[in-house]
């Protein structure tokens, strides 16, 4: 299969997955997973908590370092190799669940630090370019505050335009609306379909069945560090085939 | 077209490469090159380190005997430690009073246990037992004159038993006014606020020997004539007062953990002033504040050198006095070891002991 | 504001007033404020005058009559100095070896601080001992031990370490050669100054090359080079405008040449070493406040660790950092006063030490001493709030 | 007053060094023995015919004025020397000489040093707040030479340093040489270099104004010598209380006259110094003298009629 | 008009508040509020974040010090004078977003705490009240716990049956519900419908609009530091006068 798998992975690939297996000490977290996400695709992970989804995607830019199986992202594969584990992590954005600004830096600073730092960019050029993403998602004019006296809304904002700003081809969130008041989530979801209509290859872990239905291409389901269930969204919803995910989504629908 | 999985995988056990002492020491010592070179330094050193002490204070020291004449190895003389072991402990107290000392360690010993220890829930009587009747108790056995004991003046104390006394005395002592100066600290009364700033900044602000200078020879003259306190009551008052000023420094912190909504609770359910502070907010504060407590405590204790400016003889003069026995000339070395060994071991003990409590105290907090 | 006090208020309920209370209660504060002083004054006056103790200043300008073992920046003679210039002397001494031990248990605390952090466990292991070690034995311990036990370790000055010709290590101390500026020696720290300049504006304009082109430029190397080869090549250029004094073997020790001390050396080891133990728990728990996410964030923007360190975590962790580390310079400056055990003659060894027993004159050298230390920390922490505030995030 | 004090508590407090071999140590039962202690123990025989009612008070040289100025003490027996500043200045009155001392230096053997005028860039280790740093600046000067001062605040310091090699010469008073000397391992290694650079006459002072307080310690000291004088010692003192026909012995042992009252004491009160602490003779040789490990010739402090300058007034 | 006011206000009235102001620093957080409560009455305030609901009510019980106009509560009137504030304290229930359990006590103590030291009630006595009311709270079971041991539900339910221990007339709730997972809200909510149907005079800061349809006699909106509307609750929902009402609820059932 995996064979298979590494023939297909050419071009129209952005992320593959393939038979990879994460332990924490003797904990077995994420267990035979197989994935592959085409390029321009956008997939939203959910499943209780403690399923190994943020595991999943942190493995993906190498926050966590998984020890059995292959992922190959962009056509590079993750090694403990420095070199390309900086040149997947310039390609794969990723947004947290608690935005992870630098509290010490404006706004601006924190968009433009990574470009200036990393990719060299000219400073000027780097804040135009943070700015185009302040506007893109709508808070130009807090450039020049600090994180510490934005809401929590604008800060995740900031946090998709740092991210943004390192023109990534891949964008990874985990949770991005999870820590937010009910009145600042949409202004978030907003900004990421916007992303989303354009084109940007996406994974997301969040249990904003709105979200997930106006937007993903596939919804993944996942429980106790398995993928159990890959359905496009209608029928995900709709018709979901294992009891597992019948029970969760019963759970999730009752509470909302 | 949904693909669902619907054996379940088991779990696995991770690969021997992560786990083991292999996956331990790859993780831990080799993980990059540069991390290898230091493990391979730092164990050299290491090596080179412990055989040194090891060799000086074992291998080729000496254990029997009775005078230097039996220090024949090239290591370390513990002989001299030895034969004046007792003076150590207890400085000039007479021989045959000595078991009131150890009474009284003891019978505070045994308060400490229960009341440190989490062997009772209720740390009401315990508490009461080691802060109340254990100094009283104290008081009467190592200065007699009562009971039928004899007087021992405080002039005759000294070494080990000295150094505990200090120390005990002035945290015990320091602890209530520590409270009462951050109480003032947080006062909405300007002029008792500043009073507290003042003196708690004062005190920080000034070394420990110069306050144990200034209570030692210049209290005499600052009180009428013929009132006159005993040397050690000096040191104490003058220790007390400078752990006071960190107490209160602690305390405060303490103070400031606790959210103002508790002080409103209290209020709102009538409550006065007084009464939030000792029922709600200064229990609390003090708990979470134990760790630094107990720092503070470190601090003190290994401060009780300092009165060797002011000739009394704690355990390090006592040793430092022993090393001018021309039977002992020579024996500095030793001495200081032995010292460092000695509050090493106490500090040490109430370092870890803090530590955990404030795990205990953190898990607490989450259920 | 407006208060708005009603005004039928009984003198009964003027009582329950919390207002009128504070007030009265401050009033008696100072009041017994004032009975006291008074009382301690009165007494201290009446012990004066009994004791015939005279008190005032003016023994300042009595000459001293003693030696002083280390003099810096000054001329002192025995017999023409007075008690003043001893507490001068007292003052610069505190404040040379405070100064350097705070800057070398600064570095210490740092390297140990990270040490501490080290995924690699033996160095992990090795920090921690020395922590734990180090700060659990009383300061005046290590003091004895540094001067008494470790640095007369060292060979006695006929068979001092050499590093070549002039360079020595005993149990005296450690020598070098002195320079002594000639004609035309001025060139040197001129160009040494230009050097410094230059860099500060190489500083600057790689600061603006990076931010025009991304490209950074190496300014710590370049100007490192620069302060180095400029003055060496005023010094070829001008023909060596110095003499230099070589430490040489006299009967007794060495003469000649610049010393360190061992009463220095070994303060100066010991209060940086003690401190540098407190301050590397303090660095260790700054660097472990700052989340975790922080440092997944920057990776995950692809920066590396160290610059992760440099422009994310650093700079954060330094606000929890710098007021704990505030009273451990407080504390390495107060603790100096221990020289007196190990014969350095700092202001409480020779002022508060030799001049107060000389004189008698007690409460007034306590007070001078007490006034001294009090200015210093003060000084001390207000510069560190400065610096602390400047450093502060901005929050809602 | 302070007769008074002292007669109410039922002790004398007696300031002392913190230990300096012949003069004041602690010994291995934590007595306080010594030549200066012997001092403090007559005082104590003299006021309340039991030399045991004495208690001591450790001082460092820093503190010990402050000590005494302060009432903390009542008297200072602590080889302290009579000068005019400390004297006038500091308010004392110096009772006596109990000890004449100068200073000296002390350098190790292999050095081949044999005056101090060949100590011309010497470090030298000395305790701070004493004499001896004046006059060891003043010695150096005096002969232009240079020397760079270590100073520490008690005697085992200095004579550590001394012995770790730190200084090249130890400075004090000569007796204090001896004393140091006698507890180092290696006495024969050092020698004490034939030069006295200054006058050091050690002796008990109390504080200025209480003159009844202040003829008592005076003539305490002076009985003991006077005692040596006309050979009263401690062995045969009740013999001679019952038989002598000598009137200056039946003046001072209290059979004739009333001395004691006249001091505000019993009559016997001399009797009791010499018959429970002995004579200065005795005292000397029991802590400092030949036999000692001390090993002090009389020197100086002989007696005026064989060779020294020791001389107390009539007791009449 | 306070002339008019201050006649009314005897027997039937349990609050009343009259031209009151209130600043803190320079910013004046509450002005010329007047309200009239009158006993059984029950009012839930709502308005945006920030608007001074919580000062208003804490003013109420002397939290906060008002600066201008009169509050008379019961009948007295609010000054500097201590016994008078500590008199309105004892009949002035409070219960706190955050619940504010004394965490070193336990659920008993934290109860019977105010009437031994306050009340001078015996314990045995304070005891069984406690444990009345405890019952009434439904979580008798839970009286030898630590509030540390509770989930936030039974947290509040413990704080309330805390402020009923001291038989107050009048409660006063400052978003009791707000720090609640969902399924915990609705515990809490029950217990005060219950007290609401007893006839206990209460002010209630929530944006719970189904508590407010349910039990109370009037709305309040404030904006800015003022009270900009009151209305019966169907009137308030149904047809907002003002026009800030109507934004505000527009955005409140948005998001519901
Ligand atoms: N550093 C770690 N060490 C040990 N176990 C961990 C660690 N991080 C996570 N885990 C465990 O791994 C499992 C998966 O965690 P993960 O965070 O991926 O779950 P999740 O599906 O994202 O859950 P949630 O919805 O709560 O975020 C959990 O059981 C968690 O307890
Ligand atoms: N101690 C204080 N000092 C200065 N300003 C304060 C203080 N407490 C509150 N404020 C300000 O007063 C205003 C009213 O605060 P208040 O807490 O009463 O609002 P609220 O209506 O209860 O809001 P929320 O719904 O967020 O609880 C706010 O703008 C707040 O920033
Ligand atoms: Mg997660
Ligand atoms: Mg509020």
């Amino acid at each position: 299969m995996s064979e298979a798998a590494k023939t297909q992975s050419q071009n129209d690939v952005a992320i593959q997955i393939i038979g990879m297996h994460k332990w924490y000490g003797e904990f077995h977290v994420l267990k035979d997973i197989n994935l592959t996400v085409d390029r321009g695709e956008r997939i939203v992970v959910c499943g209780p908590s403690g399923s190994g989804k943020s595991t999943m995607i942190r493995c993906i830019n190498r926050l966590e370092e998984h020890q059995q199986g292959q992922i190959i992202v962009d056509g590079i594969e993750l090694t403990n190799d420095v070199k390309k584990i900086d040149e997947i992590r310039r390609e794969v954005g990723m947004v947290f669940q608690h935005f992870n600004l630098f509290p010490h830096l404006t706004v601006l600073e924190n968009c433009t630090l990574a470009p200036i730092w990393v990719r060299k960019t000219p400073k000027a050029e780097a804040e135009a370019t943070a700015m185009k993403f302040l506007e893109r998602v709508k808070i130009p004019e807090q450039a020049l505050k600090y994180p510490g006296q934005l809401s929590g809304g604008q800060q995740q904002r900031v946090a998709i335009a740092r991210s943004l700003c390192m023109n990534p081809r891949i964008m990874l969130f985990d949770e991005p609306t999870s820590a937010l008041d009910p009145e600042m989530i949409s202004e978030v979801l907003d900004t990421m379909i916007s992303l989303a209509e354009e084109g940007m290859t996406m994974i997301c872990v969040t249990h904003e069945m709105g979200f997930a239905k106006t937007v993903a291409d596939r919804v993944i389901f996942m429980d106790a560090g398995e993928i159990i269930e890959q359905a496009p969204p209608t029928e995900f919803f709709e018709n979901p085939q294992s009891e597992r995910t019948q029970l969760f989504l019963s759970q999730i629908l009752h509470n909302a | 077209m949904a693909i669902v999985k619907t054996e379940r995988h088991e779990d696995l056990p991770p690969p021997v490469s992560q786990t083991g002492v292999i996956g331990w020491m790859r993780e831990n010592l080799f993980s990059s090159p540069l991390n290898a070179l230091l493990t391979v330094v730092s164990i050299y050193v290491i090596y080179w380190a412990l055989s040194g002490i090891i060799s000086y204070a074992f291998i080729n020291a000496n254990f029997v005997g009775e005078t230097r004449e039996d220090c024949t190895g090239s290591g370390a003389c513990w002989v001299f430690i030895k034969a004046r072991f007792g003076q150590i402990m207890y400085g000039f107290y007479p021989v045959e009073e000595r078991w009131r000392v150890d009474v009284g360690y003891v019978l505070a010993a045994i308060g400490l246990f229960f009341v440190l220890s989490d062997v009772v829930k209720n740390k009401k009587w315990p508490a009461l037992y080691l802060f109340v009747f254990v100094p009283v108790a104290c008081f009467f056995l190592f200065s007699g004159g009562y009971f039928g004991l004899e007087v021992v003046e405080t002039s005759q104390w000294g070494g080990l038993f000295l150094t505990l006394v200090l120390a005990s005395v002035s945290i015990f002592v320091s602890l209530p006014l520590g409270i009462v100066l951050a109480l003032g600290r947080r006062s909405s009364m300007p002029i008792v606020r500043m009073l507290c700033v003042g003196f708690i900044e004062f005190v920080r602000g000034v070394p420990l020997i110069t306050v144990l200078f200034m209570a030692s020879v210049m209290l005499p003259l600052f009180l009428p004539e013929g009132m006159n306190f005993d040397k050690l009551i000096r040191a104490l008052v003058g220790m007390s007062l400078f752990s006071a000023a960190y107490m209160a420094e602690v305390v405060r912190g303490g103070l400031q953990a606790i959210p103002k909504g508790q002080m409103e609770a209290a209020k709102s359910l009538g409550l006065g002033y007084w009464q939030a502070m000792g029922l709600i907010i200064l229990p609390q504060a003090l708990k979470i504040s134990i760790p630094s407590i107990v720092n503070t405590f470190i601090g003190l204790f290994k401060d009780t050198t300092l009165v060797l400016i002011i000739g009394l003889l704690d355990l390090l003069s006592i040793v430092k006095a022993g090393t001018t026995d021309k039977e002992w000339v020579g024996m500095a070395t030793e001495g200081y070891v032995f010292v460092a060994a000695v509050f090493w071991v106490f500090c040490f003990g109430m370092s870890r002991y803090s530590i955990w409590l404030e795990n205990k105290l953190h898990t607490g907090h989450k259920r | 504001m407006t208060t708005d006090v009603q005004g039928s208020a009984s003198s009964d309920s003027m009582l329950r007033d919390p207002r009128v209370r504070a007030i009265f209660y401050q009033i008696l504060v100072i009041v017994l404020i004032v009975l006291f002083v008074a009382y301690v004054g009165h007494n201290t006056a009446i012990n004066l005058e009994k004791r015939g103790i005279a008190s005032g200043f003016n023994f300042l300008s009595q000459p001293s009559g003693f030696g002083i073992g280390i003099v810096l920046l000054m001329d002192y003679s025995s017999q023409t100095s007075t008690h003043l210039d001893v507490l001068i002397i007292g003052i610069i001494n505190t404040l040379a070896v405070s100064l350097s031990g705070i800057f070398l248990a600064t570095i210490i605390g740092f390297i140990f601080g990270v040490l501490r952090l080290s995924k690699n466990w033996v160095v992990n292991k090795i920090a921690a001992v020395y922590i734990e070690v180090i700060r659990n034995i009383p300061l005046l311990v290590q003091l004895m031990f540094w001067y008494f036990a470790v640095l007369s370790v060292l060979p006695l000055v006929g068979d001092s370490i050499r590093f070549g010709e002039s360079f020595f290590i005993n149990n005296r101390g450690v020598n070098f050669p002195a320079i002594i500026p000639s004609n035309g020696f001025w060139v040197i720290p001129v160009t040494l100054l230009v050097a410094i300049v230059l860099s500060i504006i190489i500083g600057k304009w790689a600061r603006r090359r990076q931010d025009l082109t991304g490209q950074p430029f190496p300014v710590f190397l370049t100007s490192l080079a620069l302060i180095i080869i400029l003055p060496v090549i005023a010094t070829l250029v001008m023909g060596s405008p110095f003499t230099m004094s070589y430490p040489e073997f006299g009967r007794f020790s060495i003469t000649g040449g610049w010393s360190l001390e061992p009463e220095f050396l070994a303060l100066l080891l010991g209060l940086s070493i003690y401190t540098g133990a407190f301050i590397a728990e303090i660095v260790r728990s700054g660097i472990n406040s700052v989340s975790h996410g922080q440092t997944e964030a920057a990776h995950s923007l692809g920066v590396r660790p160290g610059m992760t360190m440099r422009l994310v975590i650093l700079p954060q962790a330094l606000r929890v950092i710098v007021p704990p580390l505030t009273s451990q310079y407080l504390n390495l400056t107060k603790n100096s006063s221990l020289a007196t055990a190990i014969g350095y003659a700092d202001i409480t060894a020779i002022f508060a030490g030799t001049s107060l027993n000389q004189t008698g004159q007690a409460i007034e050298v306590i007070f001078i001493t007490m006034l001294f230390y009090l200015v210093i920390s003060l000084l001390i922490s207000m510069f560190m709030n400065w610096y602390n505030k400047r450093i502060a995030l901005v929050e809602r | 007053a302070t007769l008074d004090d002292v007669k109410a508590k039922g002790f004398i407090q007696c300031g002392v060094t913190t230990g300096l071999a012949g003069f004041a140590a602690p010994n291995n039962d934590g007595q306080w023995e010594g030549f200066d202690v012997d001092f403090c123990r007559a005082m104590a025989a003299a006021i309340f015919a039991d030399p045991g009612k004495v208690k001591y008070t450790p001082t460092t040289a820093k503190e010990r004025f402050t000590a005494l100025q302060s009432g903390e003490i009542d008297v200072l027996a602590r080889n302290t020397t009579w000068t005019f500043s400390r004297d006038v200045n500091l308010g004392f009155e110096f009772v006596g000489v109990n000890y004449y001392d100068g200073q000296g230096f002390m350098v190790k053997k292999a050095l081949g040093v044999k005056s101090a005028l060949e100590l011309d860039g010497a470090r030298v280790c000395v305790q701070s707040g004493t004499t001896t740093e004046l006059n060891l600046a003043d010695y150096f000067t005096a002969n232009g030479m240079k020397y760079d001062s270590v100073v520490f605040d008690t005697a085992d310091e200095v004579r550590e340093a001394y012995l770790k090699d730190t200084c090249d010469v130890y400075t004090t008073d000569q007796s204090g040489l001896y004393a140091q000397r006698s507890v180092i391992a290696d006495p024969e290694a050092h020698i004490v270099l034939p030069e006295v650079i200054s006058k050091e006459p050690l002796g008990p002072l109390v504080r200025h104004g209480d003159n009844q307080w202040g003829d008592i310690a005076r003539w305490t000291l002076n009985a003991m010598i006077e005692g040596e004088e006309l050979n009263i010692s401690s062995a045969n003192v009740d013999d001679l209380k019952a038989n002598t026909k000598n009137p200056s012995i039946q003046r001072i042992l209290g059979v004739n006259g009333d001395l004691g009252q006249q001091l505000g004491l019993s009559n016997d009160w001399a009797y009791n110094i010499i018959k429970m602490v002995g004579n200065y003779g005795e005292s000397f040789a029991r802590n400092l003298g030949e036999g000692t490990a001390l090993n002090i010739a009389r020197g100086l402090n002989a007696q005026w009629n064989k060779g020294g300058i020791l001389y107390s007034p009539p007791l009449r």
